[in-house]
């Protein structure tokens, strides 16, 4: 796939439909690759990759990119295009901007599943008939690939693509994912016990803003978190409520408009599951007001800029099962 | 559940201006009692309560927040507080998630013909909030009073 | 630094006997920026404002306090008084220690501790307050009338009469509305069209009054003082301009089986109609889904007969756009079809109408003339049931939970005509309840039982059943003399309960005025600002604000009209300074503001902007029409970067009230 | 050489929690480590590092300073240091070792900053020498070994005995205290084990890097480099990689409002961050692209200019396994090395 996309590129590139490409660039390991925007065939040649291990979703750079001179080529993972979409509708990228290649998703691989096994060393990863061959500096280790998919992979939402100018490779469907099972496993728990599992993962973030700054919904101008002026500005969580502060307001600020592409966990360096968090809204939106699929379109009103006279009350939350 | 009868809880209730906060002086002008525990923040509409208040309230130290605004369908603006109901909602679902005590928080329809109802609402809210107890999960304790 | 000063009150005994007012200004005195804190008997009072402005002048006071009553009773008082010695008057605060303070609480230990802390809470604001200019926004001097019927001739007249240009734009071919249908009027018997008539020709006649008939508005924008309004004036297939209304085409058109709604089908009209003799404008519409030569384009004789060459079949719908200062919402009510009870056989038996049929066809200008007959057999009723509250005070879907007001009345008024013009008729009324409050109304109704010998009977029809003979079985029971009743019935008359036009609901959207369950508009409020919607500048005339006879209607007509002069005198509005508004330079101009504003305030462009890395970016940014927006802070909350925050009720303001409450 | 085995460490754990806290790193997750504070039984992680790196014990990511108690228009400050404990912290490796002395730099010249002084006082540092580097390690890259780190002692394993080394009089101390659980050893397979460790670090993939090209004198060859636009292009302005640096040490002091007073207190900050160094003009660095440049700038050019040629880097490769978009200051290094 990987060859097939440069050599559509470098034809998109040379009859000026594009005059850059928006992609990942190789790194040092196998497994260190850098969003990139590359400008010539040649350096498409040198650095262009996408394997197994090529997770980022590019549709934010595209705001800015969508802004600059002419027009950017982008490849889009199924996940990555609802992003997109979702951008388009919040007026953040401009269409015509940009032309959408629909490449085929994952599952990725997420190499700290790999390190999570005690493997170190790593230089090398390939998949061989769904068993990954790791070249290491201390010898060849093997594991299987499904051990190594990447969280945000092994709940896939749909293998479609909600939005492109060409496809590559077979489109696929919307699938019929296992997402809301952990949710609802924390929904079935007591209060304490949710209590206790969320201190204890947010009790480690130590506030990089990863999540909030590779998402693509958070595309404020200025942050709150960073307005001094909003009274609710912070650099730390000096205390366990600001964690909690951080985290709620973030997720209720992108509810109805996070499509779950599942990067704030990916990035998270303390790996807390944020993205449960934004399932949860996920999931009391389409059991409350209707399924809603944020970036399914451009045109149809979010839940949360919605309502209807019949919706239900606050009072359901209170009336669920025993605390 | 024990109660401590000595816990006197800080109330916020933030009311919309042209509903709740009518229901509130009109229970005022029949001298219908609630607890002084309650303080009320006058907002033009219940659409107006940003979960930051809700949070910030809880930070500094309310043991339980209650947004009052008016019926569905009678909204001043028309449509605030069908707005409130979605925002609330999932704010309150959330919180529970998180395993903050689903009892400290609440929203009520009070029209300001409503003064008995708001005195009873808010009656209600203070004995639930007291049996809960001070709020621990979601506090900031640099601000917990010495 | 600021200087605020305290203002506590003690209103009499009202605040002082709970709580310790003179501690409440001691406690008070020590928040940092309060320079002075006082006590007074009666703060509202003349001598109580003076102590406030001297204050203000004395100590050079940058906000102001209050502890007093409810902001909903003297916030503008002070706000008043602090403006008339120079400070801005949105640098006053209230702090209820009132109606939400000494009121409710008996303990003066744990009242005072209450009023201490809201009283810290209204300093903790008005730290933040900013000084806020009331904008001013131009009135355009014209009002629209939506509906023609006598609330809206009424109110367009008087409009009118004060000077002002009004348009009426009616949805039908003619004004006038139920009330030209009606045959006579209660209580004085007097005779509908008669009265109707001259007001019709009176403003077709004003050079202040346009006349949109068979038109409806489309699209509504703007705001008080500045509505841009889009009439859409349906094809009528004539001209309106050259049309005489000799009715010639109406003689000659082939096309004679066509329901003529104005007689409610009870007789039929041509495909080329005027409603009635003195329709206003009396100008002829050609119906398309009748008309031979709009459906397959074979006919023509109208346009053959016309001397003047009115007829115009490839008329299109038009458009027009038109500015108003003032909206006045007349579209009236219609009767519920009755078809859903099917107790009442109204669907099988021709000899079952409704009472506005009853009108009809006891009309001149009627189906029969003026003789009442039956409708099926076209013989005299000998007895006549009248069944009140069809439809009305109804708790089930069929109906409507209200009482329609004018049934009882108007079946009276039928009884005793009825019983005047054919005495050898016996009339049956079977009620609920007679309900005739109103000038001369209960004398009315005991004229038609003592006078006119009307069989009022309190109890239900539970099934009327035509039968094969052509009569029409009516079982009953009298509810005080807890009786069956079966009565031989000529014909039986449903008062059936009005309910608002349906082009009220999408109106009420385009308008964003508020609506009651019933789709009846409510108003600003039920007491005192009873023809006002809570929209400013969108007044209600007539049964779309409720159920009314026609006094009541005219009267609030008249009211309406008197609403609208007042905005329309005035160069221009103060508009409320509470308003939303936008930072550009954080706004990102994603919309979520612009989707939950009801009154469309918001509006977006594309701006330049020299970012911070000096480079300039165009960037899509909110900005808010401070005429339009109405202050409720929706959009303040959908902005999750706090670009868009509330004058008089900022983020910030609110959060330094929290703060100080739970302190 | 005095040593303990590997299975009677938790004794010695045990014995130095009685008297002071101490802190080892635990796995919290498989090869995912943190240090904790010691409580018995806890098994010290066998991860090469932790996610966080140890300047938290001398730099913690937020610090009170101060409180002022307000009352009305009263204000009273409130002294409320809490950096006088002793403590130990077990464990640390080479880099973050060579991270603290780095951090004096900073700290420790004039002004003195007292907190972090008196933490430095307070703690002994226990370190722990590398058997099994990563690939992202480059730590000998600034001159660290990593098989005989700093600190106060150094501990070496050889898989069956830790074997003790004091380096400081503070350390000297320390292992006196712990000495009736020691015993002399043969550390003839340490020297093995050591020597085994070296062939690798040799043959790491980020051995060859140099920075023969940065230094104090550095400044124009690279400040106006045209390569910082692409490199600091998919750069997402977050905190990551200064917030795991060893070394990162910029901070920001803020006033929080309890309700009832201030308290003063400082946090981390990141020069990545858009309101890094915001002054009432707005903020002097206007682009990721500047933001960037700086932190690489400083590590590089800036810190060896004012610090004796040393850099402000240890090569823990953090940054390299924890940046979402794996954007490093190898990749910078090497794009900006003059060949």
């Amino acid at each position: 796939m990987q060859e097939a996309m440069i050599k559509r590129a470098k034809e998109l590139l040379a009859d000026g439909t594009v005059n850059r490409v928006m992609g990942w660039k190789k790194g040092e390991f196998a497994y260190d690759i850098t969003p990139a925007v590359f400008d010539t065939a040649e350096e498409l040649e040198q650095d262009f990759v996408c394997d197994d291990l090529t997770q980022a979703n590019v549709s934010k750079y595209l705001i800015k990119e969508s802004r600059k001179e002419g027009r950017i080529l982008a490849f889009l993972k199924p996940c990555d295009t609802y992003s997109f979409n979702q951008l388009i509708k919040e007026h953040r990228i401009i269409r015509e901007n940009v032309y959408v290649i629909g490449i085929p998703g994952g599952p990725k691989i997420d190499v700290e599943k790999i390190k999570a096994k005690g493997i170190t060393g790593i230089l090398s990863v390939k998949n061989e008939d769904y068993t990954l061959k790791i070249e290491t500096i201390y010898g060849t280790e093997t594991m299987p690939f499904y051990e190594a998919i990447s969280g945000k992979c092994e709940s896939c939402k749909s293998k479609k693509h909600v939005v492109y100018d060409e496809l590559m490779g077979e489109e696929g469907d919307v699938l019929d994912s296992n997402r809301f099972d952990m949710v609802e496993k924390l929904e079935n728990m007591t209060a304490q016990e949710r209590y206790d599992f969320w201190r204890g993962e947010l009790s480690k973030c130590i506030r990089c803003n990863a999540c909030r700054n590779v998402c693509p919904a958070c595309t404020c101008e200025s942050c709150v978190f960073d307005n001094p002026a909003s009274g609710i500005s912070q650099k730390a969580a000096a205390d366990s409520f600001e964690e909690n502060m951080f985290h709620i307001i973030r997720a209720f600020h992108v509810a109805g408009r996070c499509t779950d592409c599942g990067e704030c966990s990916r990035v998270c360096p303390q790996n807390i599951p944020l993205h449960l968090l934004n399932r949860k809204f996920i999931k009391d939106i389409n059991s409350l007001y209707g399924e809603y699929q944020a970036g399914a379109d451009t045109t149809s009103r979010a839940p949360l800029t919605d309502y209807k006279a019949d919706d239900c009350e606050p009072s359901v939350v209170h009336e669920r099962g025993a605390e | 559940m024990q109660v401590n009868n000595d816990f006197q809880p800080v109330i916020v209730a933030f009311c919309c201006n042209w509903c709740s906060y009518a229901g509130a002086d009109l229970s005022g002008t029949n001298r219908l009692n609630y607890p002084a525990n309650v303080k009320i923040i006058r907002v033009p509409c219940s659409c107006r309560v940003n979960p930051m208040f809700i949070l910030r309230a809880f930070q500094k130290g309310a043991d339980g927040v209650i947004i009052c605004g008016c019926h569905p369908g009678d909204c001043h603006y028309t449509s605030g507080n069908y707005y409130t109901r979605r925002r609330i909602t999932l704010l309150y679902s959330m919180l529970d998630f998180l395993g903050i005590e689903r009892n400290r928080t609440r929203l009520e329809w009070v029209s300001a013909a409503e003064g008995a109802k708001f005195a009873a609402v808010m009656n209600s809210f203070v004995d639930e909030v007291k049996k809960l107890g001070p709020n621990r999960r979601l506090e900031d304790l640099r601000c917990r009073k010495q | 630094m600021q200087r605020i000063g305290v203002f506590v009150c003690h209103c009499g005994t009202n605040i002082a006997a709970t709580v310790d007012v003179k501690a409440v200004a001691e406690a008070l005195s020590h928040e940092p920026g309060v320079v002075i804190s006082q006590d007074y008997q009666y703060m509202c009072s003349e001598s109580g404002q003076d102590l406030v402005k001297n204050a203000i002048k004395e100590h050079k006071l940058t906000g102001v306090v209050v502890c007093s009553c409810s902001p909903r009773m003297h916030e503008n008082t002070f706000r008043k008084a602090a403006a008339s010695v120079g400070l801005n008057p949105y640098l006053v605060e209230i702090a209820n220690i009132r109606e939400q303070c000494s009121w409710i609480h008996k303990d003066i230990a744990s009242a005072t501790d209450k009023a201490v802390i809201l009283g810290k809470a209204a300093v903790a604001k008005v730290h933040l307050n900013a000084p806020l200019t009331a904008g001013e926004s131009p009135v355009v001097k014209r009002a629209l009338v939506i509906g023609g019927g006598i609330a809206g001739i009424q109110t367009a007249l008087d409009i009118a009469e004060a000077g002002f240009d009004v348009d009426i734009v009616e949805k039908e071919p003619t004004i006038g509305g139920k009330m030209a249908q009606i045959d006579k009027t209660f209580p004085t018997l007097d005779c509908a069209a008669c009265i109707l008539t001259p007001k019709m020709v009176e403003a077709a006649q004003n050079e202040h009054i346009t006349i949109h008939s068979f038109s409806e508005v489309s699209d509504v924008k703007g705001f008080v003082g500045n509505f841009t309004v889009t009439i859409k004036k349906k094809a009528r297939y004539v001209d309106e301009t050259k049309c005489t209304g000799c009715g010639l085409c109406t003689e000659k058109c082939p096309m004679k089986k066509v329901p003529n709604e104005f007689n409610m089908g009870l007789d039929n009209r041509t495909a080329v109609y005027i409603p009635f003799a003195q329709a206003v404008p009396k100008v002829a519409t050609i119906d398309p889904n009748y008309c031979m030569m709009l459906k397959n384009g074979k006919c023509g004789i109208c346009s053959k007969v016309c001397s003047v060459g009115a007829i115009d079949y490839k008329q299109t719908d038009r458009f027009i756009e038109q500015k108003y200062g003032a909206i006045v919402v007349a579209t009236g009510f219609n009767p519920i079809k009755p078809d859903k009870y099917n107790e009442f056989a109204y669907s099988i038996c021709p000899d079952v109408v409704t009472s506005l049929e009853l009108e009809r066809l006891m009309n001149a200008a009627g189906p029969n003339g003026g003789t009442l007959l039956r409708p099926s057999d076209k013989t005299h009723p000998h007895t006549i049931v009248f069944v009140q509250c069809v439809g009305s005070r109804c708790d089930d879907e069929k109906g409507k939970p209200y009482c329609s007001k004018i049934c009882c009345m108007y079946t009276a008024k039928h009884a005793m005509l009825i019983r005047e013009k054919y005495p050898d008729t016996e009339v049956y009324v079977f009620y609920i309840d007679v309900r005739t409050p109103g000038k001369n109304f209960d004398e009315f109704y005991r004229r038609a039982v003592e006078q006119y010998g009307v069989h009022y009977i309190k109890g239900m029809v539970g099934k009327v059943m035509p039968r094969s003979d052509g009569k029409i079985d009516v079982q009953a029971s009298d509810l005080l003399s807890n009786e069956q009743l079966h009565i031989n019935a000529d014909m039986v008359v449903l008062a059936t309960a009005i309910e608002p036009d349906k082009t009220a609901r999408p109106l009420a959207t385009m308008l964003t005025t508020q609506m009651d369950t019933n789709d009846f508009f409510t108003e600003a409020h039920p007491k005192l600002r009873p023809v006002e919607s809570a929209t400013a500048g969108i007044i209600l005339s007539g049964a779309c604000q409720g159920p009314k006879d026609i006094p009541e209607t005219v009267a609030q007509a008249s009211a309406a009209a008197a609403k609208a002069i007042g905005l329309l005198v005035k160069n221009s509005i103060t508009c409320n300074p509470c308003v939303a508004h936008s930072d550009e330079l954080m706004c990102n101009g994603c919309s979520s503001c612009e989707k939950v504003c009801p009154y469309g305030a918001i509006t977006y462009q594309d701006k330049e902007f020299r970012m911070p890395d000096r480079t300039t970016a165009v960037r899509r940014v909110a900005s808010v029409n401070p005429a339009v927006c109405q202050g409720c802070g929706a959009c303040t909350v959908a902005c999750p970067s706090g670009a868009m925050d509330l004058n008089g009720f900022s983020n910030s303001q609110i959060m330094a009230e929290v703060d100080a409450i739970c302190k | 050489m005095l040593k303990i085995a590997a299975s009677r460490l938790n004794e010695l754990f045990d014995a130095i929690a009685e008297k002071q806290t101490l802190y080892i790193p635990v796995d919290r997750e498989p090869n995912t480590a943190e240090y904790k504070k010691y409580e018995s039984g806890m098994t010290m992680s066998s991860a090469l590092n932790t996610v966080r790196s140890a300047k938290d014990f001398f730099f913690p990511q937020t610090e009170n300073l101060a409180e002022f108690k307000v009352e009305g228009k009263s204000i009273e400050v409130k002294d409320i240091r809490q950096e006088n404990e002793d403590f130990v912290v077990f464990g640390v490796r080479a880099c973050d070792a060579r991270s603290f002395s780095i951090l004096d730099k900073v700290f420790l010249s004039e002004p003195v900053d007292s907190f972090y002084k008196n933490r430095r006082d307070h703690g002994t540092i226990v370190t722990m020498a590398c058997t099994k580097p990563a690939e992202t390690c480059f730590c000998t890259v600034f001159g660290i070994d990593p098989t005989v780190p700093e600190g106060d002692v150094s501990v070496f394993s050889d898989g069956e005995n830790y074997f003790f080394l004091d380096r400081t009089e503070k350390g000297t101390e320390f292992v006196k205290s712990v000495e009736n659980f020691l015993e002399e050893g043969d550390a003839a397979k340490l020297a093995q084990v050591q020597e085994q460790a070296r062939s690798v670090i040799k043959k790491l993939p980020l051995a060859g890097l140099s920075t023969d090209s940065f230094g104090g004198d550095k400044l124009n060859e690279h400040f106006n480099s045209e390569k910082w636009a692409e490199l600091s292009e998919a750069c997402i302005g977050c905190g990551t990689c200064t917030f795991v640096c060893p070394t990162c040490q910029c901070y920001d002091i803020r006033d929080f409002d309890t309700g009832h007073g201030i308290k003063r207190f400082r946090c981390w900050d990141s020069c990545m961050y858009s309101d890094f160094t915001k002054m009432a003009h707005g903020n002097p660095r206007t682009s990721q692209l500047e933001r960037f440049r700086q932190r690489f700038m400083h590590k590089l050019v800036y810190f060896p200019a004012n610090n004796d040629g040393e850099f402000g880097c240890v090569g823990c490769g953090r940054c390299l396994a924890k940046c979402p978009i794996s954007m490093n200051i190898v990749k910078v290094m090497k794009a900006l090395e003059v060949k």
